[in-house]
Parts: C-alpha cells; structure tokens; sequence
C-alpha cells in the first residue's frame, strides 16, 4: 500500500539528486553558497517524504519519533554553536554518518546472499566504523577534550598493522559466511582503526582528516545505496566521495601538506619537539598608545587575524579599526591565509560577519607582494600562519607551509596574550626580530585600547 | 536496476563530483565540507528502510539508533552551514574606503617596482 | 537497462558536459567544438549495429551511407582537431622579448593611471 | 558467436564513455587539449572494436569497406585543409554526423514497437536532418559558394512556420503509425526547416550556428542511443549536447550576441543595409616605408590580427616583423579579438602556428586599457572587431559586440586591400579619422614590404 509506483519514485529520488548536485555547485561559489545549502536541504527533504510513499513500512510512529529525536538534538546545537567550535560540530556530525551507515550495513547482512552485495557491506562496515570512531577522536581533539598534540607511542605502527591486517581478514570472513558476530567483530576493529588512524595526527592537521572521513563517509553511503539498489544514496554519496577528495587535497595543498604525509605521520619528525611552554628570550613590547601612533601614521597598513582573534571574538572591533584608519586615508587592508584560525576559511567567515567588504580581504599570493610596502603589519592573534620557520628551517613541523610574508612589511606589530607559541607548537623567531613589537593581552581588549587610542590622536 | 547500469552512474557521478568543486576558493572550503558532510547524511533513507522492514526489537533498536544519527548528521550539516554561510551575507556594497584602498594599491604598485 | 536507469544516466552526463567545458578560454572554442563534434560521430556504432542487421538489400544500402557518414564524421573530425592543436603545440618558452615586454607593461599600468 | 558477454561490452562502453570525458576535459585547457582529442580518439576506437566484438553482425565486408571509404574521404581532406577553411569543415563533418544519426534511426522504426521509442526516434529523425541541412547550407556560406549575408525573402517566416508544423505532424503521425514513408517525408521536412534556419542567419554568425547545430546532433546520437539500448551513445551524445549548448552560449557571449536573437534574425533590421561595396570617400594612405618608420620610432606597438592576415597567410611575416621590432627594443603585443577571423580562436591558432610566444597574445579585456599607451596600433586585416560603429550606432548590425579600442592608440595603421567593408559589411569610420593611415595590399606583401623596411632602418 504505498502511494507512489517505482517509476515515480525513482525520478524523486533523481530529483533529489539533482538538487544534491546543485547543492554542491552552488557551494562553490560566495554569492550561491547559501542558496546552494537550502536546495540541498530541499532534495533531503524530497527523499525523505518519498522513501516514506514509496516504500512499504512498519514501525512508522518509532521511524518518526527518531528523525525528531535526531532532529531535536542536532538543530539546536548546530544552531547555538561558536564560530571558534564549528570545525569539531562538522567532525562530529560527520561520524554520527558514518556510524548510521555502519549500522544500516550491519542490518543489510541478512537480506545479502550475492557475495558483491556482501563486499558493498563489509566496505561500508569497515569505513563506517573508521569515520565514526576518527571523527570522535578529531572532535575530542579540536574540543580540547585531550590533547591537540600527534599522540604517538611505540608500539603505534604494529598495533595499527594489526588492526587493519584483522579488519580485512574479517571482512573476508563475512564475506564468506555471512556471520553477524563477525561484522560486529569488524565494527570493533574500525572503530580501533579509526581510533589509532588519527591519534598520530597533529591538531593543525586535523581539519584536512575531517574533510578526508567525510570523503570515506560518502563512499560508504553509496557502498550503501548499491547494497539497497537505491540510486540516490549511490548518487549522493559518490557526488560526497569525490568531491571530498578534492575537497581534500584542496585543503592540504593550501597548508603546504601531502595528505598521505599528514596520515602517516608527517608531523612525526618535528612536532614533538613542539610545545606550549612560554620563551623566555627577550622581545620588545610596547603600549597601545604606541601601537596606535605607530598605525596612526602609517600611510598602509596590513592586518594578519589569525585564531586568537576568533577566540577573542575580536572581529568587530577589528573591524571599527579598519574604518577609524581608512577615515585617516590610511589604505588598510586584510591578509587572510588559508588556515588561518582552526577551519580553512575561518578568517573569512569571522571578518565577513563583521562586514568587513569583501574587497579588503586579499588572499596570500595577492597580498603577499604587498608587504614589502606596508608600513604596519599588525598581526592580530595569528602566529603560525606568519613564521618563517615554514620557509627556513626544514626540521620544523611548518615546514613548506606558504606563509604570509609579515616580515617584510617595515614594522610588525603582535597582538597576542603571552610568549606561548601557536597550534604548532613552536616558537616563531619572527618576535625577536628588531622590527617586531608586540602588545600582550586579550586580542579583543588590546585591539580595543589601540582603537580608543587612534581616536584619540 | 543492474549492475551495469550502477557502475556507470557512479563513475558519472565521480565526474560530477570532481568538477563541481574542481574551482572552489579556499575562503568556501569549511561551509563546502560541511555542506558535503550534509548530503551524506541521506544514508536516513535507508536507515529508515531498515527500520521499516525490522521485525525483531533488536533490529529496530539498531535500525532506530541509525535513524537518530543519521537525522542528526542530515539536519545538523545542513544548519550549521547555513550558519556559516550567513555570516556572508551582510556584505556591504564597495564602499568609498575601498575606493581609497583601490587608488592605493595602484601606488603601491609603483612603489614595489 | 531500464527507463530509470537511462534518465539517470543522462541527467548526470548533462551535468558532466556542462561542468567540463565551463571555464573554457575563448582560445579553445573551435578545437573544443570541434572535438565534440568528433564524438559525436559515434553514430558509427549504431550504424553498424544497424547494418549488421540488414536484411534486405535497400536497409542494407541506407545503413552502409549511414556508416560512411558516421565514419567521415569521426575519422575526419578527431584529424581536424587534432591539426588545430598541433598548432598549440611549437610554443617557445617565455623568450627574452617577453621579458622585456613584461617590464614595460608595468610601465605602461603607470602612465595609464 | 560474439566473443564478449554482455558485462564485459558494457564495461568498455564505459571506458569509452570516459574516454569521451576526459576528452573535452582536456580539450579545455590549452596545455593538455592535444592529448584530451587524442584519448577521445582512442575511446572511439575501443568502442567500435567493441561493438564489432559483442554484437552479432552480418555484412561485416560491407561494414568494414563502408568504414574504409569514410575514413578514406575524410582523414586526407582534414589532413590538407587550410586553416582558413577549418569552420566549414567542422560544419560539414557535423552535418553528415546528423544525417548518419537520421538514417540510423529511420531503419531502427521497423523494430521499435513501443511508443516512447518511437518518440526518440523521431526526435533523432528531426534534428538529424535539420543539423544535416542546416550545416550544409552553413558550409556553402563560409565556402562562399553562395552569399554569406542573411538571406531573407518575403513569406519566409510563413514558410518556416508552415515547414515546422508539418514536422511536428508528421513526427506525431509516425509515433502514432509506424509508417516508414512518412517518416522519409519527416526527413524531407527536417532537410527543409535546416535550411530554412540558417539562411537568414548572417555570416557572421555562422560558428555560432555550427556549434548550436553541433549541439542538437548531439542530441539526435543520444536519442539514438536510447532507442537502441546503447547507453555509450546515450553518454556520449549527451555530453557533447551539453556542452556543446554551453560552447554555444559562450562563443555567443564573446561575439556580444544572444543565440535566439541570431537564429530570429537579430540582423534582420541592420544588416541588410550592409555591403560590399567600396566606400569612396578620402583617407590618408601612405607607403611601406612610412608605416615602417611609424613602427620603427615606436616605444609600444599593438598588432591587431584578423580575417585578412588569415587569408594572406601572413601569420610567418607578423611573426618575423614582432622579431624584428622587438629587436628594437619596442614593445609587441598582439591583441587577440574572440571572433577575429572566421572562427572563435581563429587569431591564436594561426599566430601559434607561427610561434608566436603565447604571452604575447593577450585577450580583448586584458589589451583594451592598453591601447591608451600604444604609439602605434597596427590592424592587419582586421575590420569589424575594431569598427566604433559597434559602441556608437545602435541600428547598426554589429552593435553590442565588445571590440578592440583601437581608437585610443596614438596612430592607427590599416593593412587592408580595398575600402570594402569586413564581413558585417558595414563601414567603419575609424578608416577615416585622422590618426588612421592606410597601407593598401594584401596582407602579406604589404607585412613582407614593411618588415624590410623595419630592417633597413
Ligand atoms: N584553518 C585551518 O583549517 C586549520 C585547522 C586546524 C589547525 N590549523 C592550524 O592552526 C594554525 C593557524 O595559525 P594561526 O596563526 O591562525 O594561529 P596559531 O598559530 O594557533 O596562533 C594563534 C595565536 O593567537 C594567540 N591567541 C590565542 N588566543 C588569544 C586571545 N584571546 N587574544 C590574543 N591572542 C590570542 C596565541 O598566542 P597566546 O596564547 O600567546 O595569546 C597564538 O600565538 C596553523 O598551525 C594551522 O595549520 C588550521
Ligand atoms: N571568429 C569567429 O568566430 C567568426 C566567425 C564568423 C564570422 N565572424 C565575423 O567575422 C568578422 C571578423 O572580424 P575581422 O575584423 O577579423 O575581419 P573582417 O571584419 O571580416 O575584416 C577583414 C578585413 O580584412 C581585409 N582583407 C581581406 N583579405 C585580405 C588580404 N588578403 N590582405 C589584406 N587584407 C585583407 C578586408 O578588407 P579588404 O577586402 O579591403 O582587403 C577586411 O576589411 C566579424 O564580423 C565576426 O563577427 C567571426
């Protein structure tokens, strides 16, 4: 008794897929981005009210109390959380997919007697459990919930060897015999794989492991929807796999990364001789009446945010000077490298809510050049994305990262709260440089006191 | 629908993905991840054709939880991207400061050569 | 292959031949034409398949001009294109008379402002 | 007796599909079109090795000569074309594609027995003969062996409209009969409007017609495809239907047209007040030697390329001449209109055969603003891309195409054989304004006569 004939169901479910497709595109430009997000939102929709027509089905009232419970829980969250949290949000709502695939897999061994149809399963077992249990791991991390550091221990590449070594022989086995108890036995060795894949991994790196698990997620999804035979979760998460692969080789290219370095350990060598600890080493530090005169007078002035000034929820008034500047006739412009803060594009985000125009915002190769003319760079909460270290010292966990060539402007101003070094974990040679100031405290607060001073000159 | 006919649609579909996001700036990099990570979350539509098919309360406990993360995933991506890419939207029309920026960018040029 | 399976598989080739050619330099616009229009000489298969049913002299007659056609289509098509880009081809190195035009282009950006 | 089963053919279909992809993927981007035109070859040539491999065919001597006589007739005239004549025949080449989709699909209706077979049939059966017609006529235009102006005669329109009702009726008859003589009379009528189409279409805007004909016999293999199954038709022709409205779109945009305004006689009003006759009114013309030392004298020199140089196969001697000036230390730069010559790309491939350094050829956007600083703008046989009346007289038929600003330079040199107007036919008043000099002669001899004149100095 179902309203809708396969026919019809199937262009649904086409339509929907079309309006994933569309939803894709449209991310992929500034001006169609949000309305790219709603006609995605719009093809869930129309597959969720067709796969309820279409198909025959029992336990209608659980089925729903469950989309409302998920519902419940997600919207809220996904709506009340901080900008600076949105990356663990993302990593988090990734696994929860992947884990829902995983579990459908499990429930499809039943109905699977061709062997193709077995292989689909164990795949979408295997990396379902992965990018559940990675992307619970890459949350804790960005949550601050353990450590943000490559978590490596001897022993590490043996166990892991192992892991995967028993995943694929009991995936073979399901395969073979169909067993539940097996699957759930692959369950477990994902979740330990996932577990161990992204321990080692270095918290700078870890948004580039997100975008990854959600490529894998997409690939289990339409592992899914070939065991199903449903046309739209193969679409759907084909269109995830691949553009999450570019997606993510995107990403680590503009992070200076090779994606199989980041995976197995590129962080290895260096980034365990970073640390939080605070130098000691002398610097020049100055007040933010200083600072002002020094911006005040300037004819051009760079401003570097970085993730302190999204922590220190300092983007307005970064914002208010930039404009008490510019109504100086001082040309103020904004470099914005592509990871700066904890998400690529975070600094976009943050500036654009701020309304900064979009045209002060100049991405590192345009803006780079640019230093070299600059009279004031004023590096705001960033430090990592501004070492030169990155260029110069081959050891260091940045190396071959492109960076914003602060240095080269004729003065460079830090805002910042102490002499500890950024996500990196290591110092930046750039405040000991003679150019170099800095002025301690709250990037919200001193940015605050610099404004009232420019004001004031 | 055969198996053929599967395979073709997937490797089309591998194309499409890989062009539409072949040009993406880095500035849409995380709102074009989570709205990825959105889409996925269409696995609900077999979570909840196993749900509807579970005739033991085992299976509908595990069908269920599938269903809760699922929707999770799907309603939650697509919010939290829509929250990002809101922050877009208030973008003011070039301004007059920008005109000045404009102006001196060119004499920077001159300057830098 | 069914009905479904054949929309599905030309709504996603529309979406893979808008994407491809999308930012395609005006440069290439007659190779690029030209290029489709060699694949779609691929009629040749149905022309084929279709003379190789003939079983009458007069189908027989329509399929062989069917697949001649086809044939010039293909044959001639991927031939031409691929004289035109020969043409790409030979393209010396940035040579030291560029140099020097690079240099006073940035002279002229000066005077032009 | 085939030698491969049904997966195995369906499987190289796909690569060939992809073949196909991959091919205009690397058609473009000039670095790896040659091998994006050589891997859709290969991708033909799987797929008719195939299809000889899985089907079981009679006739196959026949088959096989047919090829012969094909590849025979079209490889060496591709072979020796000149590139002067390159559009007219891509234009034939796409035709007898359509008409091969017609006839293909005219003996497919003796087996199709259900109606939405027979509806794709008559689709091809349509498109196929108008794209037959229509690039046929397109061909004797750019031939010039008939008028490359709009041909348009009273009734025209009646005719037209009659000729596509009596398709579409005839089209819903054989859906509904089955009849092969109507179907032939629905050929009949295709050939008819094809013709009826491009006719008035005015020379100019005949590669736009090619590619939107391109476009629909696209359309016609793919509606081939569906009748018979084939699902490497049904890709292959859809790609290149989707493309090929996309080309279409784009060559239109560059040449500052709409597609429905060229194919409804957006040159109905203007251009028939066009012509081929040689305007009589004064200007300065002067000998190679002066327009040698114009050159010679000069900081900055812009070479604008068109139609004539193509004709004259002078692109050697501009080459020779940039060297020469160069040489001089003098700034050469060629400024490369969209629609120069008589195909979009025309100017790049005739001067990269001449090896002319790529970075020299800049686009119409990216030299317009230069021309303020040339001292010399020097147009080899080009008219309509730099003829003001396209900015200036709203009634006239190029008006709204971008053009070269050619005006803004401090001299402007015309190497051209007569007043006659170009190929919009129209005058163009920077011939007689006061900084324009004219060098009479065919582009190559008056370019050979200059450039010793250069060397001489
Ligand atoms: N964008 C991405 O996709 C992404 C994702 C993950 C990781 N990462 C990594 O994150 C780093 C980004 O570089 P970044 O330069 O933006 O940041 P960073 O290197 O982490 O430096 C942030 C700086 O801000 C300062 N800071 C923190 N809170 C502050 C506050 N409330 N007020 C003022 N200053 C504050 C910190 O110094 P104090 O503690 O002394 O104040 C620190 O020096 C890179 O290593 C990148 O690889 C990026
Ligand atoms: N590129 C395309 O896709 C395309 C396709 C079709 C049509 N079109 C149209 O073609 C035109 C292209 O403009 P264009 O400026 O390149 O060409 P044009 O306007 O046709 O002008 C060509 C000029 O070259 C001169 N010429 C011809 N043969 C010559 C020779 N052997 N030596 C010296 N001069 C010679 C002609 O004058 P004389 O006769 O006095 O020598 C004429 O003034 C536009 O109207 C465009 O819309 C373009």
């Amino acid at each position: 008794m179902t309203l809708l004939d396969p026919t019809w169901t199937a262009l649904l479910y086409l339509v929907a897929a079309v309006c994933f497709i569309l939803a894709l595109k449209g991310l992929s430009s500034p001006r169609t981005a949000r309305r790219g997000n709603l006609i995605g939102a719009a093809g869930a929709l129309i597959a969720v009210v067709t796969v309820f027509l279409s198909t025959k089905l029992d336990n209608i009232p659980w089925i729903l109390a469950a989309i409302a419970i998920g519902a419940a829980i997600a919207a809220p969250v996904a709506r009340r959380v901080q900008m600076t949290q949105m990356p663990q949000l993302v990593a988090l709502f990734n696994g929860v997919g992947g884990g829902a695939a995983a579990l459908v897999a499990l429930l499809e061994l039943d109905l699977a007697e061709e062997s193709w149809v077995r292989v689909a399963i164990v795949f979408t077992l295997l990396i379902g459990a992965v990018s559940f249990a990675g992307s619970l791991v890459t949350f804790a991390k960005l949550q601050e919930l353990m450590t943000t550091r490559p978590v490596l221990f001897p022993g590490l590449p043996v166990l892991m060897g192992a892991a995967i070594l028993a995943s694929v022989g009991s995936a073979i086995a399901v395969v073979f015999t169909g067993e539940l108890w097996i699957a759930v036995l692959l369950i477990v060795l994902g979740l330990l794989t996932g577990v161990l894949l992204v321990l080692p991994v270095g918290g700078a790196d870890v948004p580039i492991v997100i975008s990854l698990l959600n490529a894998f997620t997409g690939l289990a999804v339409a592992a899914s929807g070939l065991v199903l035979g449903n046309v739209l979760l193969v679409v759907a998460g084909t269109l995830v796999g691949a553009s999450g692969t570019i997606l993510t080789r995107a990403m680590a290219q503009a992070m200076g990364r090779s994606v199989t370095g980041i995976l197995f350990g590129a962080f290895r060598g260096g980034s365990t001789a970073g640390s939080t600890v605070a130098s000691d080493r002398p610097v020049r530090s100055s007040s933010a009446e200083d600072v002002a005169v020094l911006l005040g007078y300037a004819q051009k002035v760079i401003i570097v945010p970085g993730y302190g000034l999204a922590v220190a929820q300092g983007q307005h008034t970064v914002a208010e000077l930039q404009h008490a500047l510019e109504a100086r006739g001082i040309e103020v412009e904004f470099a914005i490298h592509p990871v700066a803060g904890r998400m690529p594009g975070h600094m976009n985000v943050l500036l654009a809510e701020a309304n900064v125009p979009y045209e002060s915002l100049k991405e590192m190769s345009e803006i780079n050049p640019e230093f070299k003319t600059a009279d004031v760079a004023l590096v705001v909460g960033a430090n990592d994305v501004v070492n030169p270290a990155a260029k110069s010292s081959p050891g260091s966990p940045i190396y071959g990262m492109p960076i914003l060539e602060v240095a080269d402007a004729r003065q460079v101003v830090f805002l910042k709260r102490s002499m500890r070094p950024g996500f990196a974990g290591i110092e930046n040679e750039l405040l000991f440089e003679p150019q170099t100031t800095l002025l301690f405290g709250d990037a919200k607060d001193s940015l605050t006191k610099v404004l009232g001073a420019v004001k004031a000159l | 629908m055969d198996a053929v006919a599967l395979t073709t649609i997937t490797v089309l579909a591998v194309f499409v993905g890989f062009e539409v996001v072949s040009k993406v700036s880095s500035t849409l990099h995380t709102p074009l991840m989570s709205g990825a990570n959105a889409i996925h979350g269409i696995i609900l539509i077999g979570a909840i054709i196993v749900a509807g098919q579970a005739s033991d309360a085992a299976t509908l406990i595990v069908a269920l939880i599938a269903v809760v993360l699922a929707t999770a995933n799907l309603v939650g991506g697509f919010v939290v991207t829509d929250r990002m890419l809101e922050m877009f939207r208030g973008r003011r029309p070039a301004a007059s400061g920008t005109a000045v920026a404009g102006a001196a960018t060119d004499q920077k040029k001159e300057n830098g050569r």
